[in-house]
């Protein structure tokens, strides 16, 4: 299960999807967005994917985990759209026969989702709006005076 | 011969479209198409990031050679999780 | 949230209990009944535990895991009796504002647990029974002639 | 002076009973009691795994004195999880 939706995210949907009577183990991974971020305040964050690559993105990277770990299951499913203080805009749930694995599994997919799938995110702050980036570059100024392109986040 | 360029996120913005056709011409690259739209769009031509170049739902290279009906984006830096 | 209950657990219950503002990652380890061990056919466990001195344990453990790691709450709800192949034995849920301490803080609780919580585990297989036993040990042979004291686990 | 026993997993098994209640002397240490138990319940004596000592809920060495109603547990190795 490899999704990209606008709706809220059903954890438990993740783990009866992984849940197998090979596995000994299950490690769920939620990114919830955090109401600070680098000193500001934030309101909100807003993601936007380029869907049916993201899709494509997050199905590559649950093969490559299966390659490199022994787990049974992989769930994926990002959010898009506003996604408030608390809520989760991801969630990852890996199941394995022993937890070494489903916990080196989930691990790899949330940094590989930070570092290739195409998706961002738009923080909402007291005082204006940034788009988030990750990968290194230089800062770009849209819509709002302090605003710039930044290599934090306020999900983790 | 035609491409489609999709647009998201910050270039979205800046573009003002999130999806537009572009008639180019033969052999021309995923690279030199990049610069042709900064010319095409001025708002883009400050973006200094580090862009990747997907075509058809797939990272390429910027020497990639475009064919008909190519679906382009240039992709800016992810930032989901 | 530190609990040793009889009922089955409600993973919801713990992520909504570790929710927080500040944080912007949850980490969560399901512990479930996996259906073979040691080349033994398993049919189901049965848990016992010390009930009080198991909360007093898993306590002392979350204290440690919030000096050792920049978290912000954590819960962890153990089953007792018997837990049939797929379902969960143990929850933890673990919030913090970077992933990384949420991973790191999570995968301590369950070494923890397996170390030095007083819970114990008979294994019930086809052919027999027998109480796993994490730390070494001389075999004890128990309630039928194939059966010892074991050091792995049909859950991980 | 009495102590409380409570017998847990393979030891409740073996012993035949999940707690009891003892009659020892003055300065009898945890270790010790151990000792008279595998006297008292044969079935306890074979037990040679490595066994942990809790007091009142707490791990205690072997040679923690005894007091008047401690609640005392010889810990099997735990499988929890």
């Amino acid at each position: 299960m490899f999704r990209v939706t606008r709706d809220a995210i059903d954890l438990q949907e993740l783990v009866d999807f992984v849940t197998d009577p090979e596995a000994g183990a299950i490690v769920t991974f939620i990114g919830t967005t955090r109401n600070n971020n680098e000193g500001r305040r934030v309101i909100a964050l807003d993601y936007e994917a380029y869907p049916e690559m993201a899709e494509k993105e997050l199905t590559r990277l649950g093969e490559e985990a299966k390659k490199r770990w022994n787990i049974q299951r992989m769930a994926i499913v990002h959010r898009i759209g506003p996604v408030q203080i608390t809520e989760p805009s991801v969630m990852i749930a890996v199941s394995a026969a022993h937890r070494a694995d489903a916990f080196e599994a989930c691990r790899f997919a949330i940094e590989e989702i930070k570092r290739s799938v195409p998706i961002w995110k738009k923080e909402l702050f007291e005082g204006g709006e940034v788009w988030i980036g990750t990968q290194s570059g230089q800062p770009l100024n849209v819509n709002c005076s302090s605003s710039s392109s930044r290599s934090n986040s306020s999900t983790d | 011969m035609k491409v489609k360029i999709k647009f998201f996120a910050m270039l979205r913005e800046r573009a003002g479209a999130g999806e537009i056709t572009k008639e180019i011409r033969e052999g021309m690259t995923v690279g030199e198409l990049w610069r042709v739209l900064r010319r095409d769009y001025p708002r883009l031509a400050p973006v200094e990031m580090r862009l990747l170049y997907a075509v058809n739902q797939d990272y390429v290279a910027a020497d990639y050679v475009l064919k008909e009906q190519d679906e382009v984006v240039f992709v800016p830096p992810v930032s989901g999780g």
